[in-house]
């Protein structure tokens, strides 16, 4: 097997990976850590078709390598937001559940039921 | 040969990435992650994209990182309850299943994509003397795709507008994250006294060769975003009130400066980023040159965090 | 030849460091002994497989990077196993 | 090629992009006037291209850099772009007029925090909904959608509340799981085509396994951050926390972006990709919506929770359009009076949602609340908030002269021409369920106080003001000339025959007969008694809305909400393949 | 030479990858600490054996690596100590 399709695979199944632990942790730091694999996962997947588009002297299509460099800086800035949101939230109410909804918390009784 | 070692580094990340998942502490989920996207490195290596690798080996294992550890060790105290809120056993198969069928496909789909593959590099190469850099992902960057890379600078600069909206009231405007104190004969400091000076070197290195060999001015400025943020954590010196002018200024000049001269364009090259004919190379070093401080800014800043403290002790 | 004499010989050299390294890391007991096996052997390791690949690299200015990136890892390990050790103790007072 | 008029598209993006930089550099006090000045200009960009548009004939068009794609990147405003930005950026200037007083700038050099971080933002989520409005590659606007999110998520929790913060989080995770989505389709069709461009991309995809999983990915991830059921985990608190004017923006313009996106590429890019099986689900979600956010709407306490949830439903209406433009001879999607419909629904929406959050902020700043059974009296006490309110209520249940009825009418045509009846009973039941809780909040204002209502705190008339004006522009959308710029197969009849009236306005008798049965009645009101005495029918309907109640909050449970996303990509590829 | 230069990587890598999870198996913070600067040293050989001969700017990338593998062992080395060293300089909310 070539090193795109190896990769690719490869990509494939961290997305998978990435998935089942955003699903599954309830640790909003875990899910940020998830997120972040799933990411990778895609940023590989690209990595992987840009090498399959190797041509004329490059070792792999530079678009798509461009591509990855905007990406990557933008998976920075979204984790760096989320962490600091989450520390905000940590600080401002000593809990980091993310289960907790705001919606339950008036819910009188009807009187007429 | 070749493809034993892929098939090694292969496995190696997907194990990692299952620890990072699977491990129940969260601090080794973070060392994890680290070694991850350290490792990740190789498979950029391995791809050729020599460019992604070091933004990969900066970026996904550098910041990345540290912002996971540091706040692993301030979220310590709250596995206990997070680990309560845990799925059950039949939720977990469900995720599993669905986690397992969406990866499948894309398995399929990686086998499914068409040979020869498409690919631009050609074109690319045909339009780069135009240019004038040597650095083909460069070239897109900066003048076939330029608008993007103006984006992202712009995609840094609203996400930390968002982390410092985040402050609480009493300290807006003043410094991000705790203070960390000097312990002057520690051996932490001596390191962030000596490290530095060399990060600053390399950085700048990488920054330097970037318009004709991989690197370029994300990959630098990450290097000295991570060593200002090293000798902060050691105590040599101290984020900036975000208050102060000159902190602001310095963030908005470079996109601003990459604004100016994409309009520039418009008049003496009859297009919005494009540049007139022979004067391409130097516009484009010069855009780097005018994004490099400000993006290394950015980037420390959104390391730094939502402020914290009062600007003034 | 000789030069890629030289490459085999340094670079299976490395090869047995970075292997004495890991079989210290796996049965070692306590923390310290694996650090100290860990930064002792794998910077000799580094250090062979740099000297091995010194005649494959293209020019002087290449060698001299490679040098650099030995030189940087030995640094980091000394003052950075320090720090590790230090953590040890301080959190593990006894192990 | 670029087209005469095309820099005006790059000033749509930069312009407000710009104006956030110098808002940063020149300091907190000044975010204000900066945004005050680039929104006329704005507003000028927008009818400045739409009259391009109209000279052009074809499309505004520019070559940034004069490459041209696939290796450049082209902007192109066409006439569902063109207004959509004329909407975003009327709808900013109300909402910016509306915000003065809630964010003018307070005394001292340093300012605060919420009015930097509202002027700032207000502008960063302009200049990237421009962008995703104009761009037509791919990438670039994977880039725009992430620009939205940073910019809406400091919106969400504005005010620093621990329960903002949370429900900010929520939606920066999910929305990150959405475009992480969008970018992995975006990879699989630069894997397969060759090419980032959506015009080139359309002339290439042919109906293969990579093309349709990367249909279904894109397609779900922005499905995520428009919110559509089941997947509004993070809109209802998200919404309805925030400050009226953040709210307005979220509700009424961010959401508008993703949905944009899905129509650009399904009836530009992808048409020939749709099958019959996939329309009617995402239509059918959209029907789901409407149902579930209305009578959920009905059961809330809180007003602005209210409303929240009639923009999870609204967000139903907006996917109707797909089972109906899909031409099963052909078997592609047709840009025709559907599409249409959906368009004007989504500016008849933003204008509409945006007045109603605004006008109950200003109820919400007079009393200190909103919950809804402590509006009583309000109408008498103010009445422009109220008539505003009003007036954008009647706009979306659709009176006769308004975008929604337009709307309406359009899809009626078009599902009676499909022969598909369904949708006919989902729009009119849409009707009567909007009318149901309009009716609802709007007697609790109208009767009488319990205890007078002393001493409220001025309302600030321009905010007064603003909100009105776009409920009247909500109201007022439907004679607008929309065929110049659109196919619109229907014509209106004279908004104030009595046969138009009577055949728009009859949802409103079920709709209130609706409110009876299912909103909640304090004991002591008026209707209390009679309420009482209709027993069975009321715990039935009440049995029935705590059902929808708990569903819903299943749905906006993470790991459900997470496995419902990645369930949606499976079936919606299985319904783009298997039915082929 | 250049497969014998891979065989090396991949031996290399394969004594990093038993070592790493050795590591990352703890059981004190302090082994985990170690992760990073197995791979500064490790990986960074792996990625010269296998690319330096071939591709001379891997030279860069290797130097990448060592640098933020030092880096990121101090980030450890500060949080983890952090954890239960009272707090002291990393509370400051």
């Amino acid at each position: 097997m070539r090193a795109p399709t190896i990769f690719g695979l490869c990509a494939a199944l961290l997305v998978g990976v990435g998935l089942f632990g955003l699903i599954v942790d309830p640790q909003p730091l875990r899910k940020i850590l998830a997120f972040n694999v799933i990411g990778s996962g895609v940023f590989v997947l690209l990595g992987a078709v840009a090498r399959r588009g190797a041509a004329v002297g490059m070792g792999g299509d530079p678009v798509p390598q461009a591509l990855l460099i905007t990406g990557i800086v933008v998976a920075f800035a979204a984790t760096a937001l989320a962490v600091a949101l989450l520390l905000r939230l940590f600080n401002a109410t000593g809990s980091v559940t993310l289960s907790a909804d705001a919606l339950d918390e008036v819910r009188p009784d009807d009187g007429n039921a | 040969m070749i493809e034993t070692l892929n098939a090694g580094v292969a496995v190696l990340i997907l194990a990692l990435a299952i620890f990072t998942i699977a491990t129940r502490e969260l601090f080794a989920a973070a060392v994890g992650f680290i070694a991850y996207g350290l490792l990740l490195t190789l498979v950029w290596a391995q791809l050729h994209g020599l460019d992604v690798a070091l933004i990969e080996g900066a970026v996904g294992g550098g910041l990345t990182g540290v912002l996971v550890i540091g706040s692993a060790a301030r979220l310590r105290g709250t596995q206990v309850t997070a680990s309560a809120e845990r799925l059950g056993a039949s939720a977990r198969a469900a995720a599993a299943i669905v986690a397992g069928v969406v990866a499948a496909v894309l398995a399929a789909c990686v086998l499914a994509l068409p040979d020869p593959a498409p690919t631009l590099a050609p074109q690319v190469a045909a339009n780069m003397t135009a240019t004038g850099v040597g650095n083909p992902i460069t070239a897109v960057l900066l003048a076939f795709r330029a608008i993007d890379t103006l984006l992202e600078v712009i995609v840094l600069i609203f996400a930390l507008i968002a982390v410092w909206s985040l402050a609480p009231d009493g300290v807006w405007g003043g410094r991000a994250g705790p203070r960390y104190d000097a312990d002057p004969n520690g051996i932490l400091v001596y390191f962030a006294r000596i490290l530095p000076p060399i990060g600053v070197i390399v950085g700048i290195y990488i920054f330097w060769v970037g318009a004709d060999h991989p690197g370029g001015k994300f990959q630098g400025s990450t290097f000295l975003a991570a060593m200002w943020l090293l000798a902060a954590r050691a105590g040599l010196t101290d984020a900036p009130p975000i208050s102060r002018v000159w902190v602001r200024i310095a963030v908005v000049a470079g996109p601003v400066g990459f604004v100016v001269i994409g309009l520039a364009g418009v008049v003496t090259a009859g297009a919005f980023l494009a540049y007139p004919a022979g004067y391409a190379k130097p516009l484009i070093l010069a855009i780097e040159w005018a994004l490099m401080p400000s993006l290394a800014l950015t980037l420390a800043l959104l390391m730094a965090g939502a402020p914290q403290r009062p600007g003034v002790p | 030849m000789v030069l890629d004499i030289i490459t085999v010989f340094a670079v299976l050299t490395g090869a047995f460091f970075f292997l004495a390294g890991t079989v210290g890391l796996l049965r070692f007991p306590d923390t310290l002994s694996r650090l100290h096996a860990l930064t002792k052997a794998d910077n000799l390791g580094l250090g062979l497989v740099v000297l091995g690949l010194l005649p494959q690299a293209g020019g002087v200015s290449a060698a001299l990077k490679l040098v650099c990136v030995w030189l940087l890892v030995l640094l980091a390990s000394a003052t950075v196993s320090q720090l590790i050790a230090r953590a040890a103790r301080q959190l593990h007072p006894r192990a | 090629m670029t087209t005469s008029g095309g820099l005006l598209l790059v000033l749509a993006v930069l312009v407000p992009s710009v104006g956030v930089l110098a808002g940063l550099a020149l300091g907190y006090r000044n975010a204000h006037r900066v945004a005050l000045a680039i929104l006329p200009l704005g507003l000028a960009i927008a009818i400045g291209i739409a009259a391009a548009l109209l000279r052009s004939g074809g499309a505004v068009v520019y070559l940034l850099g004069d490459w041209v794609p696939p290796l450049g990147v082209r902007l192109r405003a066409d006439a569902p772009s063109s207004i959509m930005l004329i909407a975003v950026a009327v709808v900013m200037c109300g909402i910016a007029v509306y915000a003065r007083s809630d964010f003018g700038m307070p005394p001292g050099a340093n300012g605060s925090r919420e009015p930097f971080t509202f002027w700032t933002m207000l502008l960063a989520v302009w200049g990237s909904l421009n962008l995703v409005l104009v761009s037509t590659d791919m990438f670039t606007l994977y880039v725009a959608l992430e620009l939205l999110t940073f910019a809406a998520v400091p919106l969400v929790c504005l005010d620093g509340r621990g329960e903002t913060l949370r429900s900010a989080l929520r939606y920066l995770l999910f929305a990150l799981l959405g475009s992480v989505f969008y970018l992995l389709g975006v990879a699989l069709l630069y894997g397969g085509y060759g090419t980032l461009d959506i015009t080139l991309l359309a002339a290439r995809l042919r109906p293969e396994a990579v093309a349709l999983a990367a249909a279904a990915l894109i397609t779900t991830g922005l499905l995520a951050k428009t919110a559509l059921f089941p997947l509004h985990i993070w809109l209802p608190p998200a919404h309805a926390g925030a400050p009226a004017a953040a709210s307005a923006v979220l509700s009424a313009l961010v959401i508008k972006g993703s949905w944009f996106l899905v129509v650009r590429l399904w009836f530009d890019m992808m048409p020939a990709l749709a099958s019959a099986s996939a329309m009617q689900l995402l239509s059918a979600l959209g029907a789901a919506a409407i149902v579930l956010g209305n009578i959920v709407a009905l059961q809330q306490v809180r007003l602005k929770l209210l409303i929240a949830f009639s923009t999870v439903a609204q967000i139903g209406y907006l996917f109707l359009m797909f089972a109906l433009a899909f031409d099963p001879v052909s078997a592609k999607l047709a840009s025709n009076g559907a599409l249409t419909g959906g368009i004007v629904q989504a500016v008849s929406h933003a204008t509409a949602k945006a007045a109603m959050f605004m006008s109950a902020g200003l109820i919400y700043a007079a009393l200190g609340h909103d919950r809804i059974d402590g509006l009583r009296g309000i109408a008498r006490a103010m009445p422009v908030s109220v008539l505003a309110f009003g007036l954008a209520g009647t706009a979306l249940i659709g009176f006769p002269s308004s975008g929604a009825y337009l709307a309406k009418e359009l899809l009626l045509a078009a599902s009676g021409q499909a022969g598909q009846w369904w949708w006919a009973v989902v729009i009119q039941s849409g009707g009567i369920l909007t009318a149901s809780y309009v009716v609802l909040v709007l007697s609790h204002t109208l009767l009488p106080a319990q205890a007078p209502i002393l001493s409220l705190p001025p309302i600030p008339r321009a905010s007064e003001t603003a909100a009105l004006a776009l409920a009247l522009c909500s109201l007022l959308l439907g004679p607008l000339p929309w065929d110049v710029f659109l196919p619109t197969p229907v014509t209106l009849s004279n908004p104030l025959a009595i046969k138009t009236l009577s055949t728009a306005l009859w949802p409103v008798i079920p709709g209130a007969a609706l409110a009876i049965l299912l909103g909640r009645w304090e004991r002591a009101s008026p209707f209390g008694h009679a309420i009482a005495m209709l027993g069975p029918a009321r715990r039935a309907g009440l049995a029935l809305a705590r059902l929808m109640e708990r569903a819903d909050g299943s749905f906006r449970q993470w790991s459900i909400a997470c496995l419902s996303f990645l369930v949606m990509v499976v079936l919606l590829g299985c319904a783009l393949t298997v039915a082929r | 030479m250049s497969d014998f230069l891979l065989a090396a990587a991949g031996f290399v890598l394969l004594m990093v990858a038993l070592g790493l999870f050795r590591i990352l198996h703890g059981p004190t913070e302090a082994d985990r600490m170690m992760a990073a600067q197995l791979l500064g040293s490790g990986g960074t050989a792996a990625l010269l054996l296998a690319g330096a001969a071939r591709i001379p700017a891997m030279v860069d990338v290797a130097l990448t690596l060592a640098l933020l593998a030092a880096f990121a062992t101090v980030t450890f080395v500060i949080s983890g100590s952090g954890l239960r060293s009272g707090d002291a300089n990393i509370a400051g909310r």
